[in-house]
């Protein structure tokens, strides 16, 4: 057994408990704190990807951002009571689909084995990302900033009270 | 003999006309009337050409069944030709007596315009040349029989009666029907002359002639009254009472007693057939003969008496007397009719039925009461009055044809007949009951003198004495029928009058003497049995109408239950398939989601198993 | 024979009221008269096509044929299958054809007293002409169940929209039997257009009876084809036990539509019956001829025990419907010249009287507000006229002489007793049973004590003694002289058997 | 070689996947339905960051894809909870099972 693979099996081990946390608690706030935890085990195996860049930004991103957006969203939104429990048969049917769906697809997927690996990602990844952003991929950057700006504007269109329903709400 | 064809036109005429012209024209009875006459004229001038000229028969195409053309026509032989005079005479006779019984009804023309339809479907039955056209009309006069049984509409009975007029004379019409059906797969034709040639020629099998026969019997019966199908004539004396002198007395029931003698070729080449017409007509002859002795209602004891001598000429039919049962039709058309006639008068003077309630007549209604003695002695059998010879050739024939029951049932019925009869007459016409009535208006009187004069000289055109004129006229037939003339025992007519004289007798012992005698209302089991009418009506109603309505109960049931729960069943099903549909448009997405990534689970099931991946 | 547009002119024709009507303002007063108008166009073209129809020739007439579409498969890469666009009379044919613009002439005149949304209802009823008509004209089994949903479909919302308190639960009991029945038909056709290539019926007629050897279809094929037709046709009819829909739809739909439905929708099962029944697969018919006459048996007994203690009078003529068709299918299962035609007599008669019948309905639904008998009685003193129609109507339809019931009843009942005699014996039970129900439910209606409550009730008024006049005088008219049936039938060389 | 092999890292990304597909059709609060869709998100930028090392043509470029991902997931998750506070301020509830405005 190779350090490699002892490291793998650990990030394996907590990615997955922390998916497996997060379907089985039963309050919101903890299994956002479950989620962390994969996004966390996500972000090791980047780096064992020699992706130190994503890797770095996933933990920006999702460990950081989002989980606080989404913990502003719980703490706007009703939390306080447990998760309602939704019903057997329907929990039944998606378990079985996707054991299915995870059963075919891990048929396929099992053995394979595509090409030589690429060794060159660890040397200056950041640099080469940055390389890429700015030379092939500069049309999509900025389109993706343009994406970013409007769900900005977007969200805070959609959050903010409608002028009416406030004076509704006064009249009220 | 071209204008034969009047003879149901001119009758056809006065209905349309009257149906037509009603709410404007008052003088029905006065059109019918005449038109009516007309055609007894007709009728009297084809009777006599036909002694001149012989047979006529005039057809036209009507239409096909595939290569057999169905052919419409006319016939005139002796026995047409008699009974074309019997129902127009009866039929003018009785418009003539209507415009005197019905001035007060206020459907007075609708009532010529429904004698008009009958007089028209009796004289096309008569006149039929074959099987199929003579069915239309013996349905025909069974529909206007029921119109004019029902015409009273208002009263319950009379609508009862109607019904069950036409449902019991249908049950015998289904057995003709059938016959006909057979007759038609055995000689491709409905026409008699090519059904008795074949059945002359042999080609007819002997059992399927004798069904043949029997089921042509069963319409027979039915039409008039014989046991077991009599129960709706009695009832059908809801109907007016020129209606049941017309219909159930002289014409429409004597419509069986025709049938058999018009298909006799057929029943004369089985002997099976002959046996169950005469033992029916003897049976029916009795049986009713002993019932009309406790019936209490005037019309009914006539009713019961028409169908004892309907019996009577089935008697005859069946023993082989072609003649005397011919005869016999004819002489009671006369006397019935005058009979009928002369109680409708009496009904129509004192809005009474029960002869009971009657008493002392003869002074208040001296021409009625008359009228209707010699009715009454020409039913009986007095001598020498048109009964008495129609009746001796029956006994005559019975006798000369072995049948030695049926013969001493025959006189048995002569005593009662005469029994009953005058019983009737006694009651209604004697004692000294004073009941308010005056005498009928001469337009009713009239009628039947007529009638009268025929009772007592009907007779005459068939004696052992005067020479068998009738019946060798009746008997120039192509076909070879064993035709009997029994050599009547010089006894027979002489015992036949001592029993009706007897009969009169004991009538006059029991009923005569009295003043008046009230109806007793404590009976014993026999009397009981025969008021009852041996309890038919009760036994029908508890076994066919019961039973009818059970089944049909139970199919009802079998319907709403077993079919339509079938039905809902299915319903149910489309519509929770339906309703499981609904349920996934429920408006969320993860339930949209859901089936969208089941479908393509299955998707990608299936291009795994078929793609042999597993 | 020459090309002619008649017959097309002739289903288009109910058109020129739709659109007539689709213009006219909803409210206007002379809506119904117009719905009306509508139905005279086609019924004075299919007088014309009646009376141009050549009697002394064979075949099919006013043949229109064009082109329509065509299928490439790889079946059969150089034989395209076509489906054409095919009209064409038969002897048969314009019967049933007369008899739906008659019936629909009249039965719109009786929809004269609709107050509400009248518009709508004439112009779905002028489709509903347009796809009966077609139905009868089509030579194509293509064209035949385009214009089968056409009815379908018009009725189904006719039903739905304009019937009485379960008019709901009617329509889509009709819809979904129906639906039934037209999937079955379906299969059928398509069958037989991938076996034979073709749709044209009477070439169809041609190709299967010419081919004893079975070259195209087997004889179970053949068998399971016909089973369909029969279920397909059988619910339209109906045969018990396929029956209930039809009960309810007489029971809730408008008078108007019941009369048509009663005397010419269901007149296309027994036109399917036998044209198609008896035309494809005659040997097949053969062999179940006694299955078929059990049916009609169970139908005419059935129908007249359950209509004899039925206490509606709707009830009462919806399941003598039921046994008068019964007799229909007897006549057809006899299988001989006799039988047939008393089974297309039997229909169009039963067409006519059903007619009448429901017309007369509609009087009592309009001035009684009750059809049941119990509490109806003693009309006869108070409308005298409308009692004399509904005897008149009831003695028809019981089988009197002189009226069509009569010659149908007897044409069929004498074909059946020459194949089966023991099935006609049991079967000829049914016209005691009729006369029975037919009485009581007719003389419960006219005879009986006068009802004060009815006193000053409208006797018939002109609009409707015109169609029930008209009705009765065609049915004493084919009583009388039946040979205006039969000259026009031919049917031995329509529908192709030999006598 | 690198001792692990491409497999593991796909069936790992295939579990988080099913993981998160299951709580995106199962759960209803709709903030962990969108972070079960954010999980998902995150399996397939595994997948593309694993490919970008061990794929055919392997090359910097998965890494690139990936980043896009994020950003999109980014936006996605800001407006996405926007329109859940404003469904919220509208019908005061969270569950995705009362949200059925779709059927109207």
């Amino acid at each position: 057994m190779t350090g490699e693979l002892l490291v793998f099996i650990v990030l394996f081990l907590i990615t997955i408990t922390g998916g497996l946390l997060m379907l089985n608690l039963t309050k919101v706030i903890h299994m956002m704190m479950a989620l962390v935890l994969t996004f966390l085990g996500i972000a090791g195996f980047y780096i064992m990807l020699s992706a130190e860049f994503v890797a770095v930004v996933q933990i920006l991103i999702y460990s950081g951002a989002i989980t606080i957006i989404m913990l502003f969203g719980i703490m706007l939104t009703k939390h306080t009571e447990a998760e309602p429990k939704t019903g057997w048969a329907k929990k039944g049917v998606v378990f079985t689909g996707i054991v299915l769906f995870f059963l075919i697809m891990f048929k396929g997927i099992r053995t394979i084995s595509l090409g030589p690996q690429a060794d060159d990602l660890h040397v200056n990844n950041t640099e080469q990302i940055g390389i890429m952003l700015y030379t092939d991929y500069v049309i999509p950057f900025e389109l993706v900033s343009v994406v970013l700006l409007v769900a900005l504007v977007g969200a805070v269109v959609l959050a903010k009270k409608d002028e009416k329903d406030e004076k509704e709400g006064e009249q009220s | 003999m071209d204008y034969v064809f009047l003879i149901p036109i001119l009758p056809l005429l006065s209905f349309l006309i009257i149906l037509f012209t009603k709410p404007i024209y008052k003088k029905a009875g006065l059109v019918g009337t005449t038109l009516t006459g007309a055609a007894f004229l007709c009728s009297l001038v084809v009777l006599f050409s036909h002694f001149a000229q012989g047979n006529y028969l005039v057809e036209a195409n009507w239409f096909s069944i595939d290569t057999v053309m169905i052919s419409v026509g006319l016939e005139v032989n002796p026995l047409n030709a008699l009974m074309l005079v019997i129902v127009t005479l009866v039929s003018f006779l009785v418009h003539m007596y209507s415009m005197g019984y019905m001035a007060n009804d206020e459907r007075y023309a609708t009532f010529f315009s429904y004698l008009g339809l009958f007089t028209f479907s009796m004289t096309g039955l008569v006149l039929s040349p074959n099987l199929l056209q003579l069915y239309m009309f013996w349905e025909l006069v069974g529909v206007c029989s029921f119109l004019l049984v029902g015409f009273y509409f208002y009263k319950p009975e009379a609508r009862a009666a109607a019904k069950k007029a036409f449902i019991m004379t249908r049950i015998g019409d289904v057995g003709l029907l059938v016959a006909i059906f057979l007759l038609f797969w055995q000689t491709g034709s409905f026409e008699l002359d090519v059904i008795f040639q074949a059945a002359q020629a042999g080609d007819i099998a002997p059992s399927l002639l004798t069904l043949i026969a029997i089921l042509i019997f069963v319409g027979a019966v039915g039409k008039s009254g014989q046991f077991p199908l009599h129960t709706w004539l009695p009832d059908a004396m809801e109907g007016p009472t020129p209606v049941s002198a017309l219909i159930h007395a002289a014409t429409m029931v004597a419509a069986g007693v025709y049938l058999v003698a018009v298909t006799y070729p057929l029943f004369s080449a089985s002997e099976v057939a002959m046996t169950t017409v005469a033992v029916t007509g003897g049976f029916t002859a009795i049986f009713a003969a002993t019932i009309a002795l406790a019936e209490t209602d005037m019309k009914r004891i006539l009713a019961y008496s028409t169908i004892s001598q309907l019996g009577y000429m089935m008697l005859a039919l069946g023993a082989a007397g072609y003649t005397a049962g011919v005869f016999h039709l004819t002489t009671h058309a006369f006397f019935k009719a005058l009979l009928f006639l002369a109680a409708g008068s009496v009904i129509h003077a004192v809005h009474e039925q029960n002869i009971f309630k009657m008493g002392g007549l003869s002074k208040k209604l001296p021409k009625t009461a008359a009228l209707f003695l010699i009715g009454s002695l020409s039913i009986s059998g007095f001598p020498l009055l048109a009964g008495f010879f129609s009746k001796d050739e029956i006994l005559a024939t019975t006798y000369g044809d072995g049948r030695y029951v049926l013969f001493v049932i025959g006189l048995l019925t002569a005593f009662l007949t005469a029994l009953y009869m005058f019983r009737l007459y006694f009651l209604v016409f004697l004692g000294n009951r004073s009941t308010e009535a005056r005498e009928a208006p001469s337009v009713m009187l009239i009628p039947m003198m007529v009638l009268g004069v025929l009772a007592v000289v009907g007779g005459y055109i068939q004696t052992n004495w005067f020479g068998t004129f009738l019946g060798d006229w009746l008997e120039t037939t192509p076909y070879t029928i064993a035709f009997v003339h029994p050599e009547a025992p010089f006894w027979i007519p002489l015992v036949a009058s001592l029993l009706a004289i007897g009969g009169i007798a004991v009538a006059w012992l029991v009923y005569g003497r009295k003043t008046s005698i009230e109806e007793s209302n404590e009976r014993n089991g026999l009397h009981t049995l025969l008021y009852r009418k041996y309890y038919v009506d009760e036994l029908y109603q508890g076994l066919f109408v019961r039973g009818s309505r059970v089944v049909a109960y139970f199919w009802m049931y079998v319907d709403r239950f077993i079919i339509e729960g079938g039905a809902a069943a299915v319903t149910y099903a489309v519509k929770r398939f339906g309703q499981a549909g609904v349920k996934l448009q429920s408006g969320q997405v993860q339930t949209y989601s859901t089936v969208a990534f089941s479908g393509l689970v299955v998707v990608l099931l299936l291009i795994a198993v078929l793609g042999g991946y597993f | 024979m020459n090309e002619s547009f008649l017959l097309t002119i002739l289903i288009l024709s109910p058109l020129l009221g739709i659109v007539l009507l689709s213009v006219m303002p909803g409210n206007h007063r002379f809506i119904n008269y117009m719905g009306v108008l509508g139905t005279v166009l086609p019924l004075v073209l299919t007088l014309i096509v009646f009376s141009l129809f050549d009697r002394t020739v064979s075949g099919v007439q006013f043949v229109e044929y064009r082109q329509w579409f065509e299928l490439m498969t790889s079946i059969s890469p150089n034989e395209p299958y076509t489906v054409a666009y095919d009209l064409g009379v038969t002897g048969l044919s314009v019967l049933f054809l007369m008899l739906a613009s008659l019936i629909t002439f009249l039965a719109s005149l009786t929809a004269l007293r609709l107050k509400e949304s009248a518009k709508g209802f004439y112009i779905l009823f002028l489709l509903l002409e347009l796809g009966l008509l077609g139905v009868f004209v089509s030579e194509n089994l293509f064209l035949f169940f385009l214009f089968f949903e056409i009815t379908l479909v018009s009725m189904f919302l006719l039903v739905g929209k304009w019937g009485g308190f379960n008019r709901e639960k009617a329509a889509f009991s009709f819809m979904i039997y129906n639906g039934i029945g037209s999937i079955l038909l379906l299969i059928v056709i398509i069958v037989l257009f991938v076996e034979m290539k073709t749709t044209n019926i009477t070439e169809l007629t041609m190709l299967l009876k010419e081919t004893d050897s079975l070259e195209f279809l087997s004889g179970d094929t053949r068998t399971w084809l016909f089973v369909l037709l029969l279920i397909a046709f059988g619910i339209k009819l109906p045969i018990v036990p396929f029956h209930t829909w039809m009960v309810r739809v007489h029971v809730e739909a408008p008078i108007a539509v019941v009369m048509i439905h009663a005397g010419v929708l269901l007149k296309i099962g027994a036109y399917g019956l036998l044209r198609f029944g008896v035309g494809f697969f005659p040997q097949q018919l053969k062999d179940m001829a006694v299955v078929l006459a059990i049916l009609g048996v169970i139908n005419l007994l059935y129908g007249a025990f359950i209509a004899l203690v039925q206490t509606e009078l709707r009830s009462v003529l919806a399941y003598s419907s039921i046994s008068h068709m019964g007799i229909v299918l007897l006549g057809v299962a006899s299988f001989n010249t006799a039988g047939l035609q008393g089974a297309v007599f039997q229909t169009i008669s039963h067409g006519l009287i059903a007619a009448l019948l429901f017309l007369l309905v509609g009087v009592i639904v309009d001035r009684f507000h009750t059809t049941k008998l119990e509490e109806l009685g003693g009309v006869a003193s108070q409308a005298p006229l409308f009692a004399g129609f509904l005897l008149a109507a009831g003695l028809a339809s019981l089988g009197l002489p002189g009226m069509s019931g009569f010659i149908s009843e007897f044409l069929a009942f004498l074909g059946l007793f020459e194949s089966m005699p023991v099935i006609g014996s049991v079967g000829i039970l049914g016209l005691i049973l009729t006369a029975v129900y037919m009485l009581r439910a007719v003389l419960a209606v006219t005879f009986g004590e006068r009802r004060p409550l009815f006193d000053g009730i409208r006797d018939l008024t002109a609009v409707e003694i015109v169609p029930s006049a008209i009705l009765l005088s065609i049915i004493i008219w084919i009583g009388v002289y039946p040979a205006v049936l039969s000259n026009t039938l031919q049917l031995a060389r329509t529908i192709g058997i030999g006598g | 070689m690198s001792s692990v092999p491409l497999s593991a890292y796909l069936v790992t990304a295939l579990l988080l996947f099913c993981m998160g597909l299951y709580g995106a059709l199962t759960k209803r609060n709709a903030v962990i339905v969108l972070i079960s869709i954010e999980l998902m998100l995150n399996a397939v930028n595994l997948n593309l960051v694993a490919f970008a090392k061990y794929g055919v043509g392997a090359s910097i470029r998965g890494q690139v894809f990936s980043l896009f991902t994020i950003t999109v997931a980014a936006a996605e998750a800001a407006v996405g909870l926007a329109i859940l506070i404003a469904l919220y301020r509208n019908r005061a509830t969270v569950n995705v099972d009362e949200m059925n405005t779709l059927k109207k």
